[in-house]
């Protein structure tokens, strides 16, 4: 009994011991982090000589799946640091320039691509990067990353000498200069990550870029610290060497208020993903520019093609003429940009003149759409408001993403502008890629989509049967393989021109809009230069 | 000790009152929300967007120009539906589990109660996500998301209740007169159980009313135009810097309606409960 | 003891019930990682051979038990989205998730003990209204709208305090108080009624009637009872404590486990979700034989039963 | 003869939401040294609130409003908390009805009386040791080994011993002894009444004896006052009140006395039962229930008149009206 009585005791200091030891450790923990990146800081510090380190704080939506560009679906801020492309698109997308490559030339033909390293190209641990390990790059990514197929039309490379990698291609290929020119088709030190395993080179991967991996604390941030050898060859960057930041600490901040007011308290200086509510006051923010660029891509509605009585074209094209995207487009604060054709300026392959032909085809006329119900046999005869057939009035769902914030708010928006039109919508909020999953098995009326990629041979994932999405039109197929294989931008762009009219022809999908993008810049942050498609250069960017 | 029973009985209780005019407040709202509400919820007023509170809508618009007001009228609407129902969904699992248990105790007991304690394990929040997630987003599923996490706790209570009653003499008597299990539980126990089913209810109303709030606030609530609270209010949180009244008033709509259902339930607790009546 | 003993067996199975349901929901849900993170540009075959290569192909059951089995060698598998071993995610959110819902469980504790057995030894009285008021009403708010506040407050208007992610332990202040604010109003509540019990047992009357001053009544006699069910109640909080919250973490961007466990349940990364919902299962048993244990080492009535 | 307690003109009200009830209304008796004296009347007549009152642990909502309560010519109404402290257990201690409920179930027993007696500045040592021979003279069987015990562990009648035990640890000059036997069985009752009054004789205390029970009564009580719905009905010594109880309820009472050790002395036998309170009825309170009753007990309050020496009743049979 005396022993109870002891731990009667035992238990009461227990429970104490418990929390103590539980929060200690927590702290313990964190505080060993901490000292970690301070110790480095001041060995980093005392390599950039006398003046003081200076560190650029960015924040991301989106924590990174892993640092190794190969390995992860898809790219940010964090990427574009690490690593270093051969070529990068010019800002206006009209062409093509050096990179990480000296130089490069396309064979007439268009079927051999020479790409020139300099001499003393290194990685960022200071491996030398030679032609062989451009080589060797893609054929690791043929096998890791789920986009292998970007290279599938690269027959085989020839390492000529160390600093010489020729690209042998099946066919002509222009939209294999998206991969080339995005971070995605950027050198990785393969050798390494042979010799520590994909997992490890996961966490910490080498590029050549102008940052290396120093910490990833996993949920919070990631810290690089500058690549002393970084070289590009960049014509429209005035600085060629290493970035002005000793360290940029790149923060996941997935909550949207929350990042922008650590944006307006200045503990960050740079934020991706403005939430476009967020826009209006960060315009007044003295302390805030905001650069932006149009999504290289558009949202829409795709339709099911095969399901009555969205399988009458005139149906779906009345759906798209009592679609207001002008007054969508205020809705949602002018933050979007109207959009008839499939493609946005901010896409290879875009075509000015096709854009406003589809304009005035099919910008709002409600009494156009009306007609066309009509003519389908839809009239509103029981005066519900809601159009019916032999009894049926016409009911429709649609999916909306719930993790696309602007088509979401977009959507009640159409709901209410198809009503006027006598169909009642029902809105489905689901993931993105459910949505997509459903639409690829058939299983829905109308969905809500969008896609991001700055070539139009995105197109090809959308309206070749391959891609396996209700639509499909054997003569598109055939435009399409056609428009990929074309060298020249601007005989592509008109290529591109034929496809779209001949989609809208039958309207399986109705462009919306092209999302402008915002990103958050403190003043005090000067020389951030932006394409029309996102990509960023901070080669001149300085804190004043 | 001295008795007091006879001095206790009929203590009236502030809390009650207050929970209870709050709750047929939000009832009154509710039921003559065409009435009240000067929209329609879905109402768009494009030319209106993200106005401040003025005579012509009384609590401002929101990111569509819709009137703030007239949506958290109608709101109100679904607030007591989910709360209602989820509760309603709880209770019958819980009782009816809870009887049985409760009654027969032995294997069905054990194998009830093994049931009860694995969902017990479970995080509730993780939980619910999960389901929703599975039965995609959606007032229904949220509904149906929370009650499969939260009805475990009337299995519980009502089992011990049945557990105590079963050998009081008037049921007891109840099988001497030859009465069937079933009537037995139905008719001897369960209204025993009434009470702390009663309070249990009134306290599991709120807590689902905040559990969709929350499941809102991740994506998963209601689907548009539906005015739900929750909704409104994680919406309206991305503009708190330009328009907060977006996500405040809601915010403040939440906080009234579930603190008047707390009041009544801590109010009918102490009337019903004789383990806290003072 | 060996009452204890048939709890833990039956835990197991508890744990394992747990695991086989989540599992199911995990699986049933539509899409899954693969597809979940493949872009526009990635080919309905290419996704195929993803999946065959992390063994989605496979029967449900047979994935299950490949799980199941790993998890007894202490194998948590290996994250489909960072690709990066389960473990080490977790180990990277642990001592966060429990800085913040160690020192919250703390404070909580420390704040509603003292406000409870106030409110109860002023029984009905102001200070009784406006303690008990004030939970009720904490008790009433949607948690993050309470974070919201607080952030706009403190880290805005007032620029007092960091508004997100962990630097320094002043960042922990918003969080904490999101955190603990809403269940110290539960935990001030019982308390409260439980000391209200305890007043009105003939054994305090007797404390008094031998001539125990007042502070050593209250102490040795009404709080010692009175805090039984209350200390039980500590140990039912523990899984929590390694699970994390979910909302809290998502506003303040802190990176804990809930956040961890959130974002991996909305990508449906299987390993990390299994794992983290295994670990809170299994704590919530053990931590439940504790909450025996300690009640029975704290009531020696229900010493008998055990 | 000199009294150690004289309560005068004790007044005790309960504010429920109900209403007000008094439920002590103006009672007046004295305690000699070594007297033992009953109090005695059905339960709710007010007898448990009295013995609180003296001990000034009047439970909420209740509430002394008026008299004196006077102890060793000290009025403890006016004594300060810590001055009560002191007085409690010390000078005057309280057997409680339920000895289950009345000791704390953590706690082991010989920890609980020792807890009193430390109270007197007495090593923890020398405090077990006494608590050992509190428990000797109780007459707790191997008394060491229970010490030790839980009282969940002990018999009711043990408990109560136990509870005996720590109220005379710090010999007290007063034991109020609330309905110390109700909750045992009858075998047991008999032996803690024997072991009160041998305390008496040893300890030389006094004893407020609180119960139902005439059985009690007569065995144990020197004086008696018989109450009835919060007032003293009839007061003398056991002589006078079992061979001549002159108020109809003490009759009563008596009358009902040889089934009541049967049946755990419920009084079924006297019709009606204990008034509402709250509003009481007018005149004489037990009127309704009177066999006797005249029409002025329903009109007027009959007062407490000596009718022969030390021989009180309120009653209107013996004039009490003149008052």
């Amino acid at each position: 009994m005396r022993r109870v009585k002891l731990m009667e005791k035992k238990i009461g200091s227990l429970i104490l011991f418990f929390i103590l030891a539980g929060a200690v450790v927590a702290a313990g923990c964190i505080g060993g982090g901490g000292t970690q990146t301070s110790t480095q800081s001041s060995a980093s510090s005392t390599s950039s000589q006398t003046q003081k380190e200076v560190t650029l704080v960015i924040a991301t939506p989106e924590e990174i799946e892993g640092t190794d560009i190969q390995q992860v679906s898809w790219a940010n801020i964090v990427h574009d640091l690490i690593f270093q492309s051969l070529v990068v698109y010019t800002l206006d997308l009209k062409g093509v320039v050096p990179n990480l490559a000296e130089s490069f030339e396309v064979s007439k033909d268009g079927t051999e691509i020479t790409f020139k390293l300099p001499k003393d190209a290194k990685f960022s641990n200071g491996d030398p990067l030679t032609a062989e390990d451009i080589k060797k790059s893609v054929e690791r990514y043929r096998n890791v990353s789920p986009y292998s197929e970007d290279f599938a039309v690269v027959d085989k490379i020839i390492v000529k000498d160390s600093q010489t990698a020729i690209f042998k291609l099946k066919e002509p290929a222009g939209y294999l200069w998206a991969v080339l020119a995005s971070v995605y088709g950027a050198p990785v030190n393969v050798n390494l990550a042979n010799k520590i395993g994909n997992e490890a080179f996961n966490r910490k991967a080498v590029g050549s870029g102008p940052y290396k991996v120093e910490e990833w604390v996993q949920g919070s941030q990631i810290t690089l610290i500058r690549n002393p050898d970084y070289k590009t060859h960049i014509p429209f960057v005035k600085n060629k060497g290493p970035f002005k930041f000793d360290k940029i600490i790149v923060r996941f901040i997935p909550d949207d208020f929350t990042r922008v007011s650590e944006l307006k308290a200045g503990n960050v200086q740079i934020v991706f993903g403005i939430p476009l509510e967020q826009v209006a006051t960060l315009k007044k923010d003295p302390n805030v520019q905001l650069l932006s660029y149009l999504q290289p891509g558009i949202d829409y509605i795709m339709i099911n093609t095969k399901k009555p009585p969205l399988d009458d074209v005139n149906i779906r094209k009345a759906i798209a003429l009592a679609i207001n995207r002008k007054e969508l487009a205020s809705a949602l604060q002018n933050l979007v940009r109207p959009a008839y054709g499939y493609l946005s300026l901010a896409q290879v392959g875009y075509d000015e003149a096709t854009e406003k032909e589809l304009q005035t085809e099919y910008s709002y006329n409600l009494e156009k759409a009306k007609q066309l119900l009509a003519a389908a046999g839809w009239k509103d005869t029981d005066g519900d408001g809601i159009v019916d057939k032999n009894g049926k009035p016409l009911k429709l769902t649609l999916m909306v993403p719930l993790d696309r914030p602007v088509i979401k708010k977009a959507a009640p928006i159409i709901q209410s502008q198809l009503k006027k039109l006598g169909i009642n919508l029902e809105l489905r909020e689901y993931e993105y890629s459910y949505i997509r999953k459903m639409t690829r098995e058939g299983n829905f009326d109308m969905a809500m989509r969008a896609y991001w990629w700055n070539d139009a041979d995105i197109l090809i994932y959308i309206f070749h049967s391959d891609a396996g999405y209700p639509w499909s039109n054997p003569k598109v197929d055939k435009m399409l393989e056609e428009a990929r294989t074309i060298p020249d931008f601007t005989e592509r762009a008109k290529k591109y021109g034929e496809i779209q009219k001949a989609i809208a022809n039958e309207m399986p999908v109705i462009p919306l809009f092209s999302e402008y993008q915002y990103v958050g810049v403190r003043k005090e942050v000067k020389g951030v230069i932006m394409g029309i498609d996102g990509s960023i250069y901070l080669n001149d960017a300085e804190i004043s | 000790m001295v008795n007091f029973d006879i001095l206790r009985s009929g203590s009236k209780n502030i809390s009650f009152k207050l929970g209870g005019m709050i709750f047929l407040s939000v009832i009154v709202m509710a039921i003559f929300a065409p009435l009240i509400a000067p929209y329609s919820y879905d109402e768009m007023h494009i030319s209106d967007i993200l106005k401040p509170p003025s005579s012509k809508y009384l609590l401002g618009t929101d990111q569509y120009g819709r009137d703030i007001f007239s949506r958290i009228v109608y709101g109100s609407r679904i607030a007591l539906k989910v709360g209602i129902l989820v509760v309603i969904i709880e209770t019958v699992i819980g009782i009816s589990l809870g009887l049985l248990a409760g009654y027969y105790g032995g294997k069905v007991d054990r194998i009830i109660s093994f049931i009860t304690d694995v969902f017990w394990a479970m995080p509730p929040l993780v939980l619910a996500l999960a389901v929703v997630t599975l039965l995609g987003p959606g007032l229904t599923n949220v509904m149906i998301a929370i009650a499969v996490v939260s009805w475990a706790q009337f299995t519980r209570v009502v089992r011990a209740k049945t557990q105590s009653l079963k050998n009081m003499p008037f049921v007891e008597a109840g099988r001497a007169i030859g009465e069937s299990d079933i009537s037995i539980m139905l008719r001897y126990i369960l209204p025993n159980t009434m009470g702390a089913i009663i309070v249990l209810s009134t306290l599991a109303l709120p807590s689902a009313i905040l559990s969709t709030t929350a499941m809102g606030f991740l994506g998963l609530g209601a689907q548009p135009p539906t005015p739900d609270w929750g909704v409104m209010l994680s919406e309206g949180i991305s503009y708190i810097g330009t328009a907060p009244w977006i996500s405040i008033f809601p915010g403040l709509a939440i906080v009234y309606t579930v603190l008047g259902f707390n009041l009544l339930g801590e109010g009918l607790r102490d009337i019903l409960d004789p383990r806290l009546k003072v | 003891m060996e009452y204890t003993i048939k709890r833990l067996i039956i835990g197991i199975f508890i744990v394992l019930a747990v695991t086989v349901i989540l599992f199911g929901i995990m699986h049933a849900m539509p899409g899954d990682p693969i597809e979940l993170l493949a872009g526009e540009r990635v080919s309905p075959e290419r996704i195929a051979q993803l999946k065959a290569q992390w063994g989605l192909d496979k029967p449900m059951y047979i994935q299950y038990f490949y799980w199941l089995s790993r998890i007894i060698r202490g194998d948590f598998g290996t994250s489909m989205v960072t690709k990066l071993p389960v473990i080490e995610l977790i180990k990277a959110r642990l001592p966060y998730t429990l800085l913040l819902t160690g020192s919250a469980l703390i404070v909580q504790y420390i704040i509603a003990i003292p406000l409870g057995l106030l409110a109860a030894l002023k029984w009905n009285s102001k200070i009784d209204r406006i303690v008990v008021t004030l939970s009720i009403v904490l008790w009433s708010m949607p948690n993050f709208w309470l974070g919201v506040l607080l952030m706009i407050i403190f880290g805005i208007k007032l620029n007092l305090l960091p508004l997100s992610g962990y630097s320094g332990l002043k960042s922990l202040i918003l969080p904490l108080l999101t955190l603990s604010l809403p269940s110290l109003a539960g935990t001030l509540r019982l308390t409260r009624s439980e000391v209200l019990e305890v007043l009105r047992e003939d054994y305090v009357l007797t404390a008094y009637a031998k001539g125990l001053p007042k502070y050593k009544v209250l102490i040795k006699h009404v709080l010692r009872n009175a805090l039984i069910p209350v200390t039980v109640m500590f140990f039912l909080y523990l899984p929590w404590l390694i699970g994390g919250s979910v909302i809290v973490e998502t506003v303040f961007a802190w990176p804990g486990m809930g956040r961890l466990l959130w974002k991996s349940i909305t990508v449906q990364d299987y390993a990390v979700v299994q794992a983290i919902i295994f670990i809170i299962a299994l704590l919530t048993v053990i931590s439940n034989t504790i909450g025996d244990i300690v009640s029975a080492v704290l009531d020696p009535r229900i010493r008998e039963s055990l | 003869m000199k009294a150690l307690l004289s309560v005068k003109d004790l007044r005790v009200n309960f504010y429920t939401s109900a209403g007000i009830v008094k439920a002590v209304d103006g009672i007046s008796f004295e305690i000699a040294k070594k007297e033992i004296f009953a109090l005695v009347g059905e339960s709710g007549c007010g007898k448990s609130t009295t013995a609180l009152a003296i001990m000034r642990l009047v439970p909420y909502p209740g509430k002394i409003v008026g008299g004196k309560i006077l102890f060793k010519n000290k009025n403890l109404l006016e004594a300060t908390g810590e001055e009560m402290t002191q007085i409690r257990g010390k000078e005057i201690s309280m057997i409680f009805q339920n000895p289950l409920t009345s000791l704390n179930p953590v706690y082991r027993v010989g920890h609980q009386v020792a807890e009193a007696i430390v109270l007197d500045n007495i090593p923890k040592r020398k405090a077990w040791k006494k608590v050992i021979e509190l428990f000797k003279n109780v007459k707790i069987p191997d008394a060491e080994e229970r010490a030790y015990s839980y009282p969940h562990e002990l018999s009711g009648g043990m408990r109560q011993r136990v509870m005996i035990g720590m109220m005379i640890s710090r010999e007290p000059s007063l034991i109020i002894a609330d309905e110390p036997t109700t909750a045992l069985d009858v075998t047991i009752q008999a032996q803690i009444i024997k072991l009160l009054s041998e305390l008496r004789d040893t300890l030389e205390t006094s004893i407020l004896l609180i119960t139902h029970d005439f059985g009690v009564v007569a065995e144990l009580a020197d004086r008696i006052a018989v109450m009835y719905a919060g007032k003293i009905v009839e007061m003398g010594n056991v002589y006078q009140i079992f061979e001549n109880p002159l108020h109809p309820y003490t009759g009563m009472l008596i009358d009902a006395l040889p089934r009541i050790t049967k049946k755990e002395g419920r009084l079924e036998e006297i019709p009606g039962s204990v008034p509402n309170l709250i509003n009481p009825p007018s005149g004489c309170r037990f009127h309704p229930r009177c066999p006797l009753k005249k029409e002025v007990c329903s009109t007027e309050e009959p007062s407490l008149v000596e009718v022969e020496r030390g021989h009180f009743v309120a009653c209107h049979l013996y004039g009490g009206g003149k008052a």
